[in-house]
């Protein structure tokens, strides 16, 4: 709920001149943890905080980051599959009502609930009417990775790409046949297929009776969740061409989540990043490609292998250190700081960095026998003994430590066992412009 | 969720559970009408009837009934068995000595040979020793205990005569002193040869009736989790290893798979004690089985409350043992949902 | 593995209609199913002993007012099998084995199919309620679940029979007060199962009703287990039954086998085999083909055991 | 017999030497279908010291393949049809005691001298003078001491590759006990000279050959039980020293844990340092990043360069991806229903590819260069390998199919040196023999 109302600013949004299909702002989606003997809730994972974008009419926006990031949670959240925590979601905005939506989020929080009445009525897919809501339900439809599970084992195909004619009354009897047969041929397969079970096709031709499914209401938008990665590459390309070729076909907007950056680089118009459940860097696939704003994006696309590197021994390998932070606590200022090879003193460096930098250590971590926190910023370290206290005190002041986390610490002593420190507090870092559609959340501006 | 939580959760659970199952057992026993009935004769006039339903609050309202026979119940008075014309508190040290005793041999034959046996077959699947131990895992769930009970009788006692009924050779018995109520123990206890062959004697076919359906169950269960197992990743990434097979079966696939088998021993429990009934009615063993088969017919509330009672204490304990054990032997357990 | 020969699939499959690949796939289940011998012996047995229930009366002579009272014959008490007339042998009372043998099973064929089918139906609603709707709703039934299965399902099935009062009628409503449980908890943690499938979130995203979806998509593909527990079950009841109408909660003298059971282990010290013999081997039987039936079940209608056998 | 790249080409440099050669491997799996022939006639060498990448798409047999250099293939339903794959196993280089010197090229290890002919060249060791096994038919017991000892393997999921219910520390602890026991003893103090019922517990339990009774006497005797523990210590030292070569921080207290406690990138540490951990000559890394996130599997990969590099060891790198085989391999063979149809040096393989389905494989990745929705893609899927008749298995697939292609089976043979091609286009005249017997 940190940044919505820096996305996308007014003038951006004119660019969009044909509005968008659906549009998410500051949306999040809370997991509670329970813990002890009561399961009580004790925290929550925040798979996605408050996210925003727009889908653009006709356009593929490919959604990206690593397992974790929450993209699937994103692409559940968007289908209405999950209800968010907070936030909203806006179906079938005109350039008009996106700019009065963008408006009304750059309100103060307390002005904006009387300017999004209005939109809420029409264009919210939880407040909308009944009637509004079953278009939503039709024009926005889904694909999933996995196509042995997405298909229902004791359904024949022609069940399950009629059944949404069906639901929706739309065809029965010789015409839902006529219409299956029609669906089946624009995705490669055919009418000798109508009376087979899912387990009789290969993955590649599930994933088409998926689609197939997909398009039998004529939707506006198609959220695609890892449509391909379970298949072999000369399959996915069959796939990727078919979506492609439907897309022209049909004015289809794609949401495309993937962690396949050549996927996504093949397919995206636009590309979100996503990393601890939010967006770090949004932009034309191009700019994100050439001139990434966010270190995180950068590293990304380095790590992705490429065929078309000429030669490969020039394209040195691109690596992140150390793992995904618990998204139950996430690192404060910008999340990406504990891995970000660019880090500065004022990324958010915090009292659970000498946390994590500890864990590493061979004893420290064992003689460690309290820690009180005056805030995520500042507090005390109480050791055993006081040379593991002085151990610890020369290392973070040492190469061991990072630079920018040693000059971002504003105070380090120690008091026999006991190690206080302190560092410079930071806030929530925000995004950005960073170019024409092009934003970041990274503290360096000037990339 | 932490085990030493999850054992709290359980522990909580514990006394409300066993709250749900008296008041089910309670309700049941008024709803076939009052329990007077024990404390009468037919010499009474009402007057007396009314005193003595007074004196044992049976005329106020059902939940205040309830709270006295709670009450008592908690102080350890759990009211006068019909069947063994004394307080069933009385009685029932000795029984359950005598039922314990029974199923602890049962028990101990049952979980060496089953998971001996689904070991054996699991290692060689499809192979004779396989079909074997399937055939006698199918019939084993299959066969009626009473009835199999009977048949061993008619072969080893009324035709061979090998082996005796009863619980114990009555002088034997008198000959020794009883602190512990079980008769092996106290025989051993007592330096006494004799009343121990004497007591392994009368165990040897009550034991064979009821443990064999708990071979079949565990048997069953070892060798299926063990096939499962031994087709796993890492049963591979040990023989990749170069472990012999013999450590590859004992230390990766044997041990894993004794976590879901550990969980139906923990239901064996249920199955000994329900077998234990029909045992001790067919062998003549004086335990709290035959007791309550008394009871059951002659409608003696008291004995059947407090063995209901007893038995979902017993299992609710026993359950909570093999989750800790399931959580010990396998660390990756979350336990509970 | 895929069937790839899709692309090239001859002309004929055109005249295919749903109901005739329903059929074809029905006639393929049964030929797997069929296809374990020890399934079929299972099966040749319960249709044997379906038969001997169906043609009882035509069997021997039913006893007159109630076939379901064993006639007494007080002229051959404690007749040796082999009896003219008696050809399984008589009980000390002069009950006709064979013919308890034989109206047993129509006692045991009632208690199996009221017990099981009852059970099912409530099992499967309640479970049902509690997977579907969650949250509260799920955590008050499966407080209450929790509560029955603290009692082992014999002992808390013989204590209502006891209070209810000694009749074989009483045991079967005691069985159905028990035995839901079991079937509401594997309902439960199915449709739990079920529901995390992709298929149905696709059911969703469709715009679906909740009921279509759980009578389409999920009940259909959570019944498996709950099919294959009923046919163990159908074996499992009648041990159960007859074990507690061994312990005395029938009523005496009728054509039970637990009763028959109970009243020839008296002769047994006098070397009278027969009269327990019998009876007690078709409670096995019984029990056996059921067990044989629903583990070949499982094998074929569960892809995940298949690798348990 | 195919054609030996080392002996047509052999002219003006020495050939490298190989460590492995596989020759007319078939591995068959019974189903109800019928015979799949999911692996039928592979033919390659793996050289010694390099990366060769072993690429196909799912269900090409090219796991299979690999696992028959352990044997790991189900016995039933799989059936070894055939073929051989012969291996030589090396040792220390006696010249420079594997510090690497002029005689052994700087790598520290050589081929072990063959035992019948004392490396005088003999049938046995076809003429090499080194020992030379044939990894199909050698003894059980042999076998156990090849594998994790000389040839180790990567699996494609540590998640399911590490038992869940072992530490870290018990299932790395398992190799070195298995094959250093000898070493383990000696660094715990105990001389190899001893005997009593003292030495004889301890080698047992250094060697997993530990009775009841030693258990018992190590728990409970107090010099025995001293001594257990420096073997114990001797081990855990080593087994720290394994995982901190693979870069985990913190090795002593990563020891300790369960796999379930790591992230996917740590539990593949664990696994690699578990196949180094005996510096085997060889190493079947199987899909071993195809589970991880990209910015992990990039140092994963550069982790099982470095230290394949400085062991020089060889690796056969199985793998679906044609980007990461470009990056770290030396050679590629491409895999295609139980069939090797290319093999060459990398650049070869993506700059120059002569089969058809390289081709295609090749084009159907999306890149920078592909115009969107222009994927190149083949048509149809892999077939089914019932009981397959003699043809190209690609026929039904290629754009370029003719008479030829479905009349007999196409064999490897050179297009240019080390690079050869099992495809009619290229050898129109090729001879319509089988590869194997």
């Amino acid at each position: 709920m940190t940044d919505m109302s820096r996305l996308p600013t007014p003038e951006q949004a004119s660019e969009a001149a044909s509005g968008s299909v659906l549009s998410l702002r500051g949306i999040s989606k809370h997991f509670p943890i329970r813990a002890g003997a009561l399961q009580r809730v004790v925290g929550h994972v925040r798979a996605v905080d408050g996210v925003s974008f727009d889908i653009r009419p006709g356009e593929t926006l490919g959604l990206v980051g690593e397992s974790g990031c929450g993209k699937t949670t994103l692409g559940r959240l968007a289908s209405g599959l999950l209800s968010p925590t907070s936030g909203g979601s806006y179906f079938n905005l005109d350039t008009a009502a996106l700019s009065k939506l963008n408006a009304a989020y750059a309100l103060p929080e307390d002005a904006r609930a009387a300017a999004l009445a209005p939109l809420e009525a029409a264009h919210g897919i939880a407040t909308m009417p009944k009637a509004a809501q079953s278009r939503f339900r039709r024009n926005c439809q889904m694909v999933f990775q996995d196509s042995f599970s997405s298909l229902n084992p004791r359904h024949l195909v022609i069940d399950i790409v009629g059944r949404p004619l069906r639901v929706h009354k739309e065809a029965s009897g010789e015409a839902l046949t006529e219409r299956v047969v029609e669906l089946l041929e624009q995705v490669g397969l055919g009418r000798q297929h109508l009376y087979r079970y899912p387990h009789q096709f290969s993955g590649g031709q599930r994933q088409r009776i998926s689609i197939a499914r997909a398009l039998a209401l004529d939707p506006e938008l198609i959220i695609l969740d890892e449509p391909t990665s379970a298949l072999d590459v000369s399959v996915q390309a069959q796939i990727l061409n078919l979506l492609n070729d439907l897309q022209a076909e049909r004015n289809l907007a794609y949401l495309f989540v993937t962690h396949d950056l050549s996927v996504v680089e093949h397919m995206a118009d636009r590309i979100v990043t996503m990393y601890l459940g939010r967006v770090v860097e949004a932009g034309p696939t191009r700019t994100l490609f050439d001139a990434a704003a966010h270190p995180y994006t950068r590293a990304l696309i380095a790590a992705k292998p490429d065929l078309a590197v000429d030669d490969p021994q020039v394209a040195k390998f691109a690596a992140l250190d150390g793992s995904i932070p618990d998204p139950a606590r996430p690192p404060r200022g910008c999340h990406f700081h504990t891995r970000c090879p660019v880090a500065t003193p004022n990324c958010g460096w915090e009292l659970d960095d000498i946390v994590r930098l500890l864990e590493r250590s061979e004893d420290l971590f064992e003689s460690l026998s309290d820690v009180s926190r005056h805030s995520d910023f500042a507090g005390e370290l109480a050791f055993e003994d006081e040379g593991s206290a002085e151990r610890l005190a020369q290392a973070l002041r040492s190469d061991a430590t990072p630079a920018s986390m040693r000059s971002a610490m504003e105070s380090l002593t120690v008091d026999g066992r006991t190690l206080r420190v302190r560092f410079q507090e930071v806030g929530e870092v925000q995004l950005s412009d960073r170019g024409p559609d092009h934003i970041a959340a990274c503290v360096i501006k000037d990339a | 969720m932490q085990l030493r939580d999850y054992i709290i959760r359980r522990l909580i659970a514990l006394p409300i559970l066993l709250l749900g199952v008296s008041i089910i057992v309670f309700s049941l026993t008024r709803i076939a009408g009052s329990p007077v009935g024990v404390y009468l004769s037919h010499e009474m006039s009402p007057e007396e009837v009314l005193q003595i339903e007074q004196r044992y609050n049976l005329d106020k309202p059902l939940p205040v009934q309830y709270a006295y026979w709670l009450r008592g119940v908690t102080q350890g008075d759990f009211g006068w068995s019909g069947v063994a014309s004394a307080p069933v508190a009385e009685v029932f040290p000795a029984k359950f000595a005598a039922t314990m005793e029974l199923s602890v041999a049962a028990a101990v034959v049952a979980v060496a040979l089953g998971l001996w046996l689904g070991t054996y077959a699991g290692v060689r699947r499809n192979k004779m020793p396989d079909h074997i131990t399937r055939i006698v895992a199918v019939s084993g769930a299959s066969l009626p205990l009473f009835w199999f009970g009977i048949v061993l009788l008619i072969v080893f006692w009324a035709n061979l005569g090998w082996f005796p009924v009863g619980r114990s050779t009555n002088d034997i018995w008198e000959s020794i002193a009883h602190p512990t109520g079980f008769y092996t123990l106290d025989a051993i206890l007592a330096g006494s040869w004799t009343a121990l062959m004497d007591a392994l004697w009368h165990l040897v076919l009550p034991s064979i009736t009821l443990g064999f359906g708990a071979v079949a169950i565990i048997a069953r269960m070892m060798r299926s989790s063990l096939i499962e197992e031994l087709q796993q990743d890492y049963v591979d990434a040990a023989r990749a290893k170069g472990l012999p097979e013999r450590l590859v079966l004992k230390r990766h696939a044997r041990r894993n798979a004794l976590v879901p088998t550990v969980t139906v021993i923990g239901l064996t429990i249920a199955f000994l004690m329900q077998g234990a009934i029909a045992a001790e009615i067919i062998f003549r063993w004086p335990g709290l089985g035959r007791w309550m088969a008394s009871a059951v017919v002659r409608g003696d509330q008291a004995t059947i409350m407090t063995y209901v009672l007893f038995t979902s204490v017993l299992f609710l304990v026993a359950n909570l043992v093999v989750d800790i054990i399931y959580a010990k032997l396998d660390p990756r357990v979350r336990l509970g949902d | 593995m895929a069937n790839t020969n899709i692309e090239g699939a001859p002309i004929r499959r055109r005249q295919d209609s749903a109901l005739r690949v329903r059929l074809r796939r029905g006639g393929e289940l049964l030929g797997l199913i069929l296809s374990n011998p020890t399934t079929v012996f299972g099966l040749i047995l319960i249709f044997g002993m379906l038969g001997m229930a169906l043609f009882a009366p035509w069997l021997t002579q039913a006893n007159t007012p109630d076939p379901y009272q064993m006639p007494r014959d007080w002229g051959a008490l404690r007749m040796p099998p082999g009896t003219p007339g008696h050809p399984l042998g008589t009980t000390n009372t002069g009950g006709d084995v064979l013919y308890g043998v034989i109206w047993g099973s129509r006692t045991s064929l009632q208690l199996s199919i009221v017990v099981v089918g009852v059970t099912v139906v409530i099992g499967t609603a309640i479970g049902s309620i509690a997977g579907m709707v969650g949250g509260k709703v799920d955590e008050i039934l499966m407080r209450i679940v929790d509560v029955f299965l603290s009692i082992p399902e014999l002992i808390f099935a013989l204590a209502i029979a006891a209070i209810l009062g000694p009749s074989f009628t009483n045991i079967i409503l005691s069985l159905c007060l028990v035995f839901w449980v079991k079937y509401a908890r594997i309902m439960r943690a199915q449709i739990i199962l079920v529901k995390q499938n992709d298929y149905v979130d696709a059911a969703r995203v469709i715009g679906d009703s909740r009921l279509n979806i759980y009578f389409r998509d999920i009940l259909p593909n959570a019944a498996t287990p709950l099919v294959v527990q009923a046919t163990l079950d159908m074996g499992a009841i009648v041990l159960i039954g007859a074990t507690l109408s061994f312990i005395g909660l029938s009523e005496s003298g009728i054509a039970e086998w637990g009763v028959l059971v109970s009243e020839g282990q008296a002769g047994i010290a006098s070397g009278r085999w027969w009269a327990s013999t019998f009876p007690g081997l078709m409670i096995f039987l019984w029990a056996l083909a059921f067990n044989l039936l629903g583990d070949g079940l499982r094998d074929a209608l569960d892809p995940r055991t298949e690798s348990r056998r | 017999m195919s054609i030996s790249k080392t002996d047509t080409t052999g002219a003006q440099t020495v050939a490298p030497a190989t460590i492995a050669s596989v020759r007319g491997l078939k591995v068959h799996f019974r189903s109800k279908a019928g015979r799949v022939h999911a692996v039928d006639g592979v033919d390659f060498d793996v050289r010694d010291g390099e990366t060769l990448g072993l690429v196909g798409e799912t269900g090409c047999g090219k796991s299979v393949t690999g696992r028959a250099f352990l044997r790991l293939l189900p016995v039933p339903p799989g059936i070894l049809a055939g073929g051989s794959v012969m291996f030589r196993p090396q040792t220390s280089c006696g010249g420079c005691g594997g510090e690497g010197c002029a005689q052994c090229g700087g790598s520290g290890r050589r081929p072990t001298p063959c035992p019948t002919c004392r490396g005088q060249g003999c049938p046995d060791c076809q003429g090499t003078g080194a020992e030379t096994l044939d990894l199909l038919k050698v003894s059980d017991k042999q076998m156990r001491g090849i594998r994790g000892d000389r040839i180790a393997m990567i699996f494609q999921d540590p998640g399911k590759a590490l038992n869940p219910t072992l530490t870290i520390g018990e299932q790395l602890g398992e190799v070195f006990l298995q094959h250093r026991s000898v070493d383990l003893l000696e660094e715990a103090g105990i001389d190899s000279g001893e005997s009593g019922f003292q030495a004889g517990a301890l080698r047992r339990l250094a060697g997993q050959r530990d009775r009841r009774t030693d258990r018992m006497a190590a728990a409970l005797w107090p010099p025995l039980r001293r001594r257990a523990q420096s073997v114990r210590q001797a081990l855990d030292n080593r087994i720290a020293a394994a995982l901190g070569e693979t870069q985990i921080p913190n090795p002593r207290n990563i020891m300790r844990s369960y796999p379930h406690e790591l992230s996917g990138g740590m539990r593949q540490r664990v696994m690699i340092a578990q196949a180094l951990a005996c510096d085997p000559d060889l190493i079947i890394a199987d899909e071993p990043t195809t589970a991880l996130d990209v910015t992990v599997q990039a140092r994963i990969l550069d982790l099982i360069g470095q230290l394949q590099a400085k062991r020089g060891s060889s690796v056969i790198y199985i793998s679906h991806d044609l980007s990461v085989v470009r990056r770290i391999c030396d050679r590629v063979a491409v895999m295609y229903a139980g069939r090797v149809v290319e093999i060459g040096e990398t650049d070869q393989i993506f700059n120059d590819p002569r089969h058809p389905y390289t081709k295609g494989l090749l084009a159907a990745v999306p890149t920078t260069r592909t115009p969107r929705g222009k994927l190149a893609a083949i048509p149809g899927s892999v077939p089914e390998l019932v009981d397959p008749k003699p043809s190209c298995r690609f026929a039904d697939r290629c754009a370029q199919v003719h008479a030829a292609c479905t009349a007999s089976d196409p064999i490897l043979s050179a297009v240019n040196p080390g690079h050869d091609v099992a495809c009619f286009l290229e050898h129109p005249t090729s001879p319509k023999t089988e590869a194997a017997e």
